[in-house]
């Protein structure tokens, strides 16, 4: 095969890879350690392009400055309220928490639509992104490395390590980690157990506004654009372990070069179909993902 | 004695249905007709707009001598962007509102599914969306490009140009395949080169390892029979790969103005769309069409060629009805055939086969969204469902 | 609601349904058929979800299995002897594939609506089930499967006609499907399906099967060290979920002339589940009333109001999870209230199990 | 010599390198009664669950009537007639008393089995002998879920013994029992030992000297020493395990 083609679709997996990262990250708190089950975070990275539309209407150029804060904050919030006003009454009951959810989608869908309008709008990627690094010489003369999905792997690999971070060495992680392991000890020593699950679901919208920028530079800006996502992000959870960070960022390479395989053997239409299938027969061989997280004490029923 | 029968139903119904409104008496000087477009959903996106344009003509005729004397009365059906819900309102406006005909319908799978609905109950479709042939039903006037109306002008003025080594894109979907399979063919019959295909899901919005298949392939030109908003995603990474206008032209048949507004003009800079209406055509009556929408929609609102179908088949239906001097709908679709307007595509006739003789364009995207036209067939070109090369011995009955 | 209020409002409800050809008009009474037709998909849910809680995300694969299996006969029937069906001939398609030539049989197709849902849903319970994945995890990959079911159907349209679904039906057993008085007909044999439908799961549920179903559903693991094995009873409760699908599934294809590989989605799959939610999840009544009434209410609601539409689905859905967590059923009926505080608790039990 | 009902061989149960049961061997006769005693985090509940299959060891052999059934799927050790009373108790919160008894009871496990309406006669005496036996015969039509923690521990021993089981586990079955609760299970244990063998685990010293049986006491994961309970008080070493950290009473389930 041609070692261009060849390089290109290793690139392809690894691009592939970063954005399935990053609409995964914001689940894999909400859901990995919350259980809560938000159909709603598709909805989180649309309102992301959103804020990206409206950084760029007011910034011009220079927007993404803009839209990073803006998209972090903004979806946070709405994190926080939705949590606050429904997600807390449903803890323990993650199906519900997806039928509701659900219902919260379609209601942020709507309104966008009556916002923006049912057309998607245009976000350009502004002029230090849109070109691309290229090889010149040598067997690999003419691959191309554009500049708008090395900046997403880049951003993918930065939020995982963000996230890796505060989760594992901050104050804040330990409370969170201390909460997903005995919620009732960790409220007993001082933990407002309440706070912190609004926290980290806000946490966890953020990281999806912060993906909708990241998405919008690649990808349409429209009231249904997060449907296309939500499938694939929450098998990247599932794939990866529920609650475990590290393994949403390999899963999202096993799926991201699986499906560039794929998609370089077959078609990109037989590609999707042959990679949920293989999702569901990879959890066959490992039911609980890559990284399991184990616990002992509270296997009992 | 109707309206008690009519109140005791209620009475019953109410426990199971929510009540189910009984059919309100129609007035003597209204006749009703449908618009079954999507307004919610997926598919919103462009079917709105197109049932503002139908809308626009009945205000306009309403706001004349109406139909025959009478004033129309638009019933308008959400079809949701979902098939069955199409068939299940196309129902609804034959059997319960009994409108005189219905203007509706986008994708060939929303076609589909009402066909037998208007066959089963003798109603009248307008289906304004180019499309990929191969259906002819009595019961449907099917006013969008035919595949030799869009796909194979396009592909000869792409020829006529030099571009001989094609490559096809498209949503994995009806009516890329058959436009494709047609398009093969005549590739074939011209001495080019087919120099790959391939498909994405629908809604797809992932397209580098298409980009690499193409890099690869080393085409002179790509056809892009993309849906919607795959094509944002499409020309984000094409350009974010490095190609442009210059490097790789690309001709779409499914981007119109209101498309190129959503991808962002920047990113189609010098493609090409062929269809058989842009908003910039000079004629009269698109002139005062374009006026008239934008004075009711909005001052920047993009004009399509769907919404300008879905216009014009409003006035077709009048003309239809006034030629038959009936509003019954086989009687219409009996008038319809030879009649012949100035419309804001310039000048059309209905075939036999219930689709329109008319001219086709190919544009070039610049600035604001929209299509200069650099090419257009010499005339008008007569519709033809059943393209030869691909399907030989096929007619309409 | 005491007991024999509610036998008289079911009974009352049912004698409508029986008389409604009577005096409903034609457009009403072909939404009705078709609702009542999807609401045998709501008693696979209830049995699956309300009682077995495993909620699948999946159910329009079995859904679309059964319509398939009856739209392939269907459209046979309407192609002329020895030619091929249309769209097949519009993607170049030579000869019929293999998979197609046994549907030619009226009564293999019949078959195949009852087998293949159930076997394809006894098949995905058992790799499942057999590794112990269960809660959201089943939710997850359900949905995936029909993602991945729908993304095939629409690729592969020279055998299954695409997106365009498989369409155009004129026959069935001889009977036209577009004479006069099919519509009544047609309702009155759905009716009766769905009353056999629901009567054999009532029974079903009564007898020990029942028990064990509910019993696995609260407590997996003392079954389990009872001597029973859990999974083989989700699995069969899975595979009558299946099966009731594909049977709503084929008589949904009936009605509406089509099936297309929109009709079967992941939105198509959720509405399904949050109706039956909407009605009371574990009860039969509860779960078919709430797909009944819903779909009714979205088809009055949204012609009236599409824009609004879409905040009252989602409202209701956010409000019925957060006030009526067992449906309007649960309202109604104070035995299965009682039912909700044991499962909200094993749910809780499930969460920290896993974190 | 007495014929052994089980025998667990070396057996090493490890969760993530932590090894909560360490090359561990026990016989218990058939018939006998045993108790199983020793501080939190001795391997108690670890070496039913091992029993049971719940966990599997990483080296050793359970064997039950001389066949091992160290690598059986569970509920094939439960139908052997293993059954064990969990230490929360384990009753069927949607089901009735009376269903959770029949449950139990009921012979064949199997699906097919399972599609019968009503109960057999003979199942139905069985289900009337163990509601007296339990004193839940008032409450035969409630839901589980209502009863009291009390009830609920009586009727999951109920429903242990409904299964009839050859070998019973019963871990904690006193937890949050009244004194008079507690002395009316101990008799009813004893009563049971001999036509079963019964295997209890108990926190409770008053419970285990009303059972009076030969004790084993685990440590870490080991046995620690066999004997009597007199013994076992005079033992120095035992003494210590359990006094060098305070006695806990049973904790609370996560």
């Amino acid at each position: 095969m041609d070692p261009v083609f060849l390089s290109g679709q290793l690139f392809t997996g690894l691009s592939v890879a970063s954005l399935l990262l990053l609409t995964a990250l914001g689940l894999a708190l909400s859901f990995g350690l919350m259980r809560v089950i938000n159909m709603a975070h598709g909805e989180f990275l649309m309102i992301g392009g959103y804020l990206t539309f409206i950084a760029a209407k007011l910034m011009g150029p220079g927007f993404l400055w803009l839209a990073f804060p803006l998209a972090f904050v903004g979806t946070a919030l709405l994190g926080a309220l939705l949590e606050f006003t429904v997600i807390r009454r449903l803890y323990g009951r993650p199906l519900d928490t997806l039928l509701a959810t659900w219902g919260i989608s379609l209601i942020l869908q709507q309104a966008a639509r009556q916002i923006f309008g049912s057309t998607g709008v245009p976000v350009t990627a502004p002029a230090w992104l849109s070109g691309a690094v290229v090889v010149h010489g040598g067997v690999l003369d003419g691959l191309t490395f554009p500049h708008v999905r090395l900046f997403v792997i880049v951003l993918s690999a930065l939020v995982l390590g963000g996230m890796w971070w505060l989760l594992n060495r901050s104050p804040f992680g330990m409370h969170v980690r201390a909460v997903n392991q005995n919620r009732e000890v960790a409220a007993s020593l001082g933990v407002n157990t309440r706070r912190l699950d609004m926290l980290v679901f806000a946490l966890g919208a953020g990281i999806a506004g912060v993906a909708g920028v990241g998405l919008a530079l690649l990808s349409p800006v429209n009231p249904t654009v997060g449907a296309a996502y939500i499938v694939n992000a929450f098998l990247v959870v599932v794939v990866g372990g529920v609650g475990s960070v590290l393994g949403a960022g390999a899963a999202a390479l096993l799926l991201g070069f699986t499906t560039a395989l794929a998609e370089g053997l077959t078609s990109s239409s037989l590609a999707q179909s042959i990679m949920l299938i293989l999702v569901v027969v990879f959890l066959q061989w490992k039911p609980k993902g890559l990284f399991p997280t184990q616990s002992r004490a509270l296997e009992e029923t | 004695m109707k309206k008690d029968i009519h109140a005791r139903k209620r009475h019953l119904t109410l426990l199971l249905t929510l009540g189910v409104l009984g059919g309100a008496a129609l007035a003597q000087d209204t006749i009703k007709v449908g618009i079954l477009h999507s307004l919610t959903g997926t598919m919103s996106i462009s079917e709105i707009t197109v049932a503002n344009a139908a809308q626009l003509a009945v205000d306009e005729i309403n706001a004349g001598s109406g139909v025959m004397g009478k004033k129309i009365m638009v019933v308008k059906e959400d079809g949701a962007s979902d098939w069955p819900t199409f068939a299940t309102k196309a129902e609804k406006l034959l059997t319960q509102d009994k409108v005189a005909a219905v203007f509706g319908g986008w994708t060939s799978a929303s076609r589909k599914s009402m066909l037998p609905v208007f066959e089963k109950n003798g109603g009248l479709l307008f289906y304004p969306v180019q499309f990929e042939g191969n259906e002819c039903s009595p019961n449907i006037v099917y006013t969008g490009a035919q595949p030799n109306q869009q796909a194979l002008p396009a592909l000869d003025w792409a020829m006529g140009k030099g571009y001989k080594t094609i490559f096809l894109l498209g949503s994995d979907y009806v009516y890329p395949r058959t436009a494709n399979l047609i398009l093969k063919k005549h590739i074939t019959d011209m001495k080019g080169t087919l120099a790959g295909e391939e498909y994405v899901p629908l809604g797809g919005t992932e397209f580098s390892s298409v980009i690499n298949k193409i890099k690869a392939a080393k085409p002179d030109v790509i056809i892009n029979t993309l849906n919607g908003d795959s094509n944002v995603s499409f020309f984000k990474q094409y350009q974010a790969a490095g190609y442009s206008a210059k490097t790789l032209p690309v001709i779409s048949f499914s981007i119109a103005e209101q498309e190129a507004q959503s991808i962002g003009p920047a990113l189609l800079t010098g493609q090409y769309a062929t269809w058989n209406y842009f908003q910039s055509l000079p004629n009269a009556a698109n002139k005062k069409f374009v006026a008239a929408y934008q004075k009711k929609y909005g001052k920047n609102t993009a004009i399509t060629d769907p919404m300008a179908h879905a216009y014009m088949d409003v006035y077709l239906w009048k003309a239809a009805v006034e030629k038959a001097k009936s509003f019954d709908p086989m009687a219409v679709r009996k008038a319809i055939v030879g009649i012949s307007m100035d419309s804001p595509l310039g000048k059309i006739t209905v075939d036999a086969n219930g689709s329109l003789t008319q001219a086709v364009y190919t544009g070039m995207s610049g600035a604001g969204g929209q299509f200069k036209v650099i090419s257009q067939s010499k005339g008008v070109v007569a519709p033809q469902p059943y393209d030869k090369l691909a399907f030989p011995g096929k007619t309409c009955p | 609601m005491n007991r024999s209020a509610q036998t008289v409002l079911i009974g009352v409800a049912a004698l409508a349904l029986i008389f409604a050809p009577l005096y409903l008009g034609a457009y009403s009474l072909t939404l009705l058929g078709r609702v009542l037709a999807l609401s045998i998909a709501a008693i696979g849910i209830c049995v699956v979800w309300g009682r077995g809680g495993i909620l699948s995300l999946g159910q329009g694969l079995f859904f679309g299995l059964g319509g398939y299996a009856l739209a392939m006969h269907l459209k046979l029937m309407a192609t002329a002897k020895g030619e091929l069906p249309d769209f097949m001939v519009y993607n170049g398609v030579e000869a019929l594939p293999w998979f197609w030539k046994p549907f030619v049989s009226a009564p293999f197709a019949l078959l195949m609506v009852l087998i293949l849902p159930a076997a394809a849903a006894g098949l995905i319970a058992w790799l499942m089930f057999r590794r112990r994945i269960t809660g959201v995890y089943v939710s997850i990959i359900t949905q995936a499967l029909v993602l991945a079911f729908v993304t095939w159907l629409n690729g592969s349209q020279g055998l299954t006609s695409g997106t365009n679904g498989i369409t155009d039906f004129q026959m069935f057993l001889g009977i036209n499907l577009r004479g006069e008085s099919v519509a009544r007909g047609l309702y009155w044999v759905t009716l009766l399906i769905l009353g056999l439908c629901l009567a054999a799961t009532a029974l079903l549920l009564r007898t020990h099967f029942g028990a064990i179903l509910t019993a696995i559903k609260d407590n997996e693991n003392r079954v389990r060290f009872l001597g029973y094995n859990p999974a083989a009873y989700k699995i069969a409760a899975f595979a009558l979920g299946g099966l009731l699908s594909g049977v709503s599934g084929a008589l949904y294809t009936l009605h509406l002339g089509t099936i297309s590989p929109a009709m079967i989605g992941v939105t198509f799959s959720i509405e399904l589940v949050v109706w039956v939610a909407l009605g009371g999840r574990s009860s039969l009544i509860g779960a078919v009333g709430g797909l009944i009434l819903g779909n009714l209410a979205k088809d009055k609601i949204s012609s009236a109001a599409p824009d609004a539409w879409l905040y009252v689905m989602g409202g209701l859905f956010v409000l019925v999870v957060l006030v009526l967590p067992q449906g309007v059923a649960g309202l109604l009926n104070h035995r299965r209230v009682r039912r909700t505080v044991p499962s909200v608790r094993r749910e809780v039990k499930e969460v920290t199990d896993i974190a | 010599m007495p014929e052994m009902l089980l025998d667990v061989q070396g057996v090493t149960v490890s969760f993530d390198g932590f090894k909560a049961i360490q090359n561990l061997s026990l016989t218990v006769e058939k018939g006998s009664l045993r108790v199983l005693i020793g501080p939190n985090g001795a391997g108690k509940s670890t070496l039913l669950d091992t029993i049971i299959g719940k966990v599997r060891p990483v080296s050793g052999d359970v064997r039950y009537l001389g066949q091992s059934i160290t690598r059986l799927p569970e509920y094939k050790i439960a139908t052997l007639g293993i059954c064990r009373k969990f230490q929360a108790p384990g009753v069927l919160d949607g089901l009735s008393v009376r269903e959770n008894l029949l449950v139990a009871c009921k012979r064949g496990k199997g699906v097919l089995a399972s599609f019968k309406l009503g109960a057999a006669a003979s199942e139905r005496a069985r289900v009337d002998e163990l509601l007296s036996l339990t004193g839940l015969q008032g409450k035969a039509g409630m839901l589980a879920a209502l009863l009291a923690h009390g009830e609920k521990q009586w009727l999951e021993i109920g429903m242990v013994v409904a299964a009839d089981p050859q070998l019973l586990l019963l871990d904690e079955p006193t937890a949050g029992m009244t004194a008079q609760e507690t002395a009316q299970t101990a008799e009813l244990i004893r009563a049971l030992a001999g036509k079963h063998t019964v295997l209890v685990i108990d926190h409770d010293m008053a419970f285990v000297e009303l059972l009076d049986a030969p004790i084993t006491v685990l440590h870490q994961g080991q046995v620690f020493r066999e004997g009597d309970l007199a013994t076992l008080r005079a033992d120095a070493d035992v003494m210590e395990i359990y006094l060098g950290r305070p006695k806990e009473t049973p904790h609370a389930q996560a």
